[in-house]
């Protein structure tokens, strides 16, 4: 007996059940399904997505943002995925996604609060349905997989959309929660945006899958590609992937092919571990630049509009760039964190009596100007 | 969300008094939580038609269906990771892990969402969560199945740590920890599971984050929990025919913890030995023994001492009775507690007891 | 767009490149290209292998063991997994596969050593290749891959048998293993017993995959089943499996179907969540009776050799009896567990000053006759 | 597998010595471990052509190739698992896990397999395992970047724990942690990664589990490591101007623990203050706190006190600061080493200092 040699990545003729990606826009058709007011706003929030990725830049630059994770080049991604969601349906953000928050309408300095360092957390999940920024990789996916799973168990329909990179698919946690919303035909779309790298590390050192998306077959869900840099393609994918989970149909994985143009983040240097050939001939394929290409083929989108978009997208970073050019502010939603004493406020529901003795310690210290561990940390 | 414990208190519906194991005070409540409040969702391995590896579940998943009580793939990072997202959205899931080294792969999901999402999010996201874990030796385990793993819960902020050493307080404590707003690590004593006692479901449940002295007397304090209460009290009885009057303070609850009743009772003795099955090293009885000792400094007439598990890994059955503190080596502990001192020092200090 | 359903468990036609389950025994052929020798050696590991069950469950009866996990009904993936293997291979066995272990040649009492609660450990891994039994699922698993990846980096030619249960798939570990494996091409049989439960949880509330041998595909690794109560399949599918691994072509993963006819352990009452029809129609397909029917429409088994391995099935078991009717032996390699001190010795390379301190503490205990905790533990 | 810690001594090939950053004397000691021993294997996330986020890994790959030093999947359990696998086949691997609190997804690897793995085999499987770990905050990082989780470890037995102060201890102690036959946590001060001092590689290598005096006083010790060895040595000349000579006691090794050293140090000043900046309640501080007590008793003016973080889980970057130990903590605990009372207390205790 011998055994058969498994598919591989460049294997031509797949028998398998996920195809080619899924792309829209390179023609002038293949988007006619979708209304053709989305599509502009989808280009319009490209546009500003494109925009808040190089203020935030600028910030972190200017030392306003004590790290920044870009997503330029991957606001196919970030902006189709979370406009095919509804109302009722949840977002669970990665570390990366703040663009995905933006879009779903999130405070642009609400996004911020975290990576600003002023405090962990910026908005209120609850009204935006939109859960916390996750840092530890692949833990938010089974928050996802649990958040789903309580709806169906509430009898509310609704979907949640699972952001993860392609490195964190490794994580033990991302075969949990893929399980468990499989075992329980929970409404999850996991949306993974393969950008090529985790940090400095390529896919092919991460997995030796055929595609991403075939890691769906070991669940028993279904698994498709979709061109990240199509913006409309990854609307269209994930809004049919939401509408089954919300009539019951259970999870799907989608993979994202797309490109993180920028460093890993600010302090990363990425010429350490990749060429500059390779950054180029994606940015050949500039989401943004596509969708606006298509959009003008189609005719529906002008001089007037572009500009009208642009207008709007440099009137939001100034916003953004005026409201983070002063310290956080103690008493604003976005900024309580900068109040030494609320470091005791929510550990517990209440605090227990040691945090009381040691919330009266710090009290004590400030009020005798002592200072604190260090004025400059390293 | 706002839930308190007063609120879950049962209207008594004809006072009734019966004697069970703690397996069964445990299954009583969660049988009346699951059936007072219907956010609440047991999630577990073979918690289901088996009823749990100690049946603490036993009858639920009939009683309430398999979507309160579920069997779940075998996981338990996933397993406290969608209770988590189920707690974002209200409900109040109760996690069992079938033996204490099978959360360890949950251990991410406890320290960096469970005891912080909270924090995290300035209070939007409580983590109304219970997590059930089976803990410490004594039952003549194989390896894996015994550990005491106490001191890596205590140690993190945002966590509430509980574990009852009698069977009124299994019942009352496990209601007290699903009504909470804020996680809880609910430590079951194996070795008590089959010990009986008297359970009065219609009582007040035990105020969260208090301890209870359960044996007064005058010259030494044990402080202990959980499994080594009984060991404790047993001591203690022992101790008579040495002349000691040792009074035992039960803490129950390890986060948040009660200084005041503790130090009232080392300042009343003037002396203390801190007694639990976990390993020794930076164990929970060395905050016990340090904040003890930082507080009662002046009223002390030896150091606080420690009789807890060796720095081992625990011992295979054949062995683990020499591993786990027995009446003995408590007793012996208690002799080292510089008896010859107290003339002296009494003289010395005065006026201070 | 739509998205298209996912192959399901029961799905008939799976263009998949999974196939049916491998079975070789029920005809007159199919076991014709592997060595007579070797059948009828896999037939006489199945006696004693029974006659071990039989064994180990009477003396856990009289509590002689702490615990003991059967594997009556599963013996002919035990069995015929490691006959499978050459001797420079290793075997990462998980808790259940003490009969597997046995088959890997270790002795009999020293298989048990674990489980008699004697010491946690009974043989020596390097003499044998044979780790200790795994009791925290799936965490062998990525023992294994690492184990093999360290054969790769030295340049040694061999497999690592890496045992597992259909539940414990779902844990994280799983998934972590496949993929150190899949990536660095490492030689890695993973072997699942489907015995159909998870102590009492049954494989449809584990998985929603077609079939585990599904899980294959997501890792870009061959995925096999075989009927795990035909033992001459086992062993030629693990064989082609090894055989793979060991030439350099990577990691497999084997799905074997069989059952579990005992309950989970002697503790555990399988009443509780199965009827006696699912047991009785898996007891119609036992795999040693089975096996003998074959060689003997083979023409390769008589009676005198049934009666021959029944004897020496007996022999195993009278002397295992006989070795394990007595309390442990402090200096036996099997049983110095017993001795207190001990527990001091291998914590680390040296004792620390602290256990030393420790060790003196219970020294004396012992010297003064002091009573341990408690003289009948619950 | 029976190297020792001396085997991997430099045979000096003219004696050198350079200032570098503690993360460059890290750097060196991967590079001379890997050099001198070909069992030696590196793996972890980022460690090759990025050379690690902290470049401690720098250069490495290029130079033994990518097969000794690994770019691993993003998976913590996997990498640590593997590395057991590897270890067993008589391997040294050395893991990096990138941040403290992403060392959790490996709890269980590290607790109920690294650690009890030569004792569950009754030393067939020895671990000569090495997971280096970036520890401690300070550095301005956003949540679970920042966790000091010693406590974890230092509960669990099996494992060696240490955290260099200096530039040349990171060096020496990471060298013999590599070199050990027991696995060994080796926790790397983030804070101190762009410090700098003399590395003299051909120097002795500091022999395991001994603690280091890094400044005698006669006032009071402070006992510290890792990231508040710094602050404590700042503190003690800060503390001078008060009239208090403080002596500061460097662990180093927190498994195994130093107790000669330390009391030594505390039964010579009377008083004593333990340093650390993971949080207090069930810390490590809490453990040195005890064991000096028990072993001191007779010898201490005033309890043990701690200064540590906070109960809190890590604040975030603007807040940071608060928390930490810094200066004025210190010197606020050491002014309420009850000097009020050494008087009173010489007279008492008369001949036993
Ligand atoms: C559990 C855990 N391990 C490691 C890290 C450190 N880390 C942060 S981002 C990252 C790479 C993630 O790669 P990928 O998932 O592909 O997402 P991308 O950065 O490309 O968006 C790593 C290793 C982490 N945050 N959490
Ligand atoms: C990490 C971990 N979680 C839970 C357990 C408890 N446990 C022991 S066996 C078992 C079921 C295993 O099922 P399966 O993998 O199908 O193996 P089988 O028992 O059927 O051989 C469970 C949940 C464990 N040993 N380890
Ligand atoms: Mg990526
Ligand atoms: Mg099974």
């Amino acid at each position: 007996m011998d055994i058969e040699e498994p598919v591989t990545m460049n294997q031509e003729g797949l028998s398998l059940p996920v195809g080619d990606p899924v792309t829209l826009i390179d023609g002038a058709a293949g988007t006619e399904t979708i209304d053709a007011g989305v599509l502009v706003e989808l280009y319009r929030r490209l546009v500003l997505g494109r925009r808040f990725n190089q203020q935030a830049t600028a910030l972190t630059k200017q030392g306003r943002l004590a790290v920044y994770p870009s997503t330029t080049g991957q606001e196919a991604c970030q902006v189709g995925a979370v406009l095919a969601l509804a109302d009722e349906d949840w977002l669970f953000p990665t570390y990366r996604d703040t663009l995905a928050v933006l879009t779903r309408g999130v405070d642009p300095a609400e996004v911020l609060t975290l990576l600003r360092g002023d405090w962990h957390h910026g908005w209120d999940p609850h009204a935006h349905r939109v859960a916390p920024l996750a840092t530890p990789l692949a833990t938010q996916t089974v928050h996802a997989a649990g958040l789903a799973r309580a709806a169906q168990l509430r009898g509310d329909s609704l979907a949640v959309l699972a952001m993860i990179g392609d490195g964190a698919t490794s994580e033990g946690d991302f075969h949990e929660a893929l399980n468990f919303a499989a075992v329980g035909r929970s409404p999850v779309v996991f949306f993974v945006q393969n950008n090529g790298y985790a940090i400095s590390v390529p896919i092919d050192k991460q997995t030796a899958a055929p595609t991403l998306a075939h890691k769906a077959i070991g669940y028993g869900m279904p698994g498709v590609r979709v061109d990240g840099n199509d913006v409309a393609a990854v609307y269209e994918t994930v809004r049919a992937a939401a509408d089954r989970a919300r009539a019951g149909g259970g999870p799907t994985l989608v993979e994202a092919l797309t490109y993180r143009v920028d460093a890993h983040t600010n302090a990363d240097d990425a010429t350490r571990y990749r060429d500059a050939e390779e950054v180029e001939a994606w940015l050949r394929r500039d989401p943004v630049v596509r969708m606006e290409n298509h959009l003008r083929v189609r005719g529906l989108l002008d001089e007037a509009m572009v500009e009208e978009f642009r207008e709007g997208a440099e009137r939001m970073a100034g916003e953004l760039r005026a409201r983070l050019s002063t310290d956080p502010d103690p008493d604003s939603s976005a900024g309580a964190g900068a109040d030494a004493l609320s470091l005791f406020d929510h550990v517990y529901a209440r605090p227990t009596s040691q945090l009381l003795e040691q919330r009266a310690l710090l009290a004590r210290e400030l009020a005798a100007g002592k200072r604190a561990a260090k004025e400059a940390i390293a | 969300m706002t839930a308190t414990a007063a609120d879950h208190r049962i209207t008594p519906a004809g006072a009734r008094t019966e004697t069970v194991t703690m397996a069964r005070a445990l299954n009583r409540a969660l049988h009346d939580a699951l059936a007072e409040d219907d956010r609440v969702h047991l999630m577990g391995e073979d918690i289901g038609a088996l009823g749990g590896v100690f049946r603490v579940t036993d009858g639920l998943a009939a009683r309430f269906g398999d979507e309160r009580v579920a069997d779940t793939p075998i996981a338990e990072s996933g397993i406290l990771g969608t209770a988590v997202g189920m707690a974002m959205y209200g409900l109040r899931p109760v996690v069992e892990m079938q033996f204490d080294a099978f959360a360890y792969p949950a251990f991410e999901q406890l320290v960096s969402h469970v005891a912080k999402m909270r924090n995290r999010t300035r209070g939007a996201l409580p983590m109304p969560l219970t997590i059930r874990i089976p803990y410490g030796g004594g039952i003549g385990g194989v390896e894996h199945h015994s550990d005491a793993s106490e001191a890596y819960y205590v140690h993190t902020p945002g966590l509430h740590v509980v574990a009852p050493g009698t069977v009124a307080d299994a019942y009352g404590l496990l209601r007290a920890a699903i009504a909470s707003d804020d996680p809880v690590v609910f430590l079951e004593p194996k070795r008590l599971y089959w010990s009986k006692g008297e359970l009065d479901r219609t009582a007040r449940l035990p105020e969260p984050g208090t301890a209870a002295v359960r044996r007064t007397g005058s010259s030494a304090t044990l402080i202990t929990y959980g499994s080594s209460l009984p060991v404790c009290l047993e001591a203690a009885e022992a101790a008579r025919a040495e002349g000691w009057e040792l009074e035992v303070v039960d803490l129950r609850s390890l986060v948040p913890f009660d200084d005041e009743t503790v130090c009232a009772s080392v300042r009343r003795t003037g002396r203390a030995v801190v007694v639990h099955e976990a390993s020794g090293f930076a164990g929970f009885g060395a905050e016990i023994a340090a904040r003890v000792t930082e507080r009662c400094f002046h009223y002390l007439e030896a150091p606080v001492l420690r009789v807890t598990g060796f720095d081992i890994p625990y011992p295979p059955p054949a062995l683990e009775r020499h591993h786990l503190p027995g009446v003995d080596r408590i007793l012996d502990a208690v002799a080292r507690l510089q008896w010859e001192s107290t003339w002296e020092s009494r003289t010395r200090s005065g006026g201070s007891r």
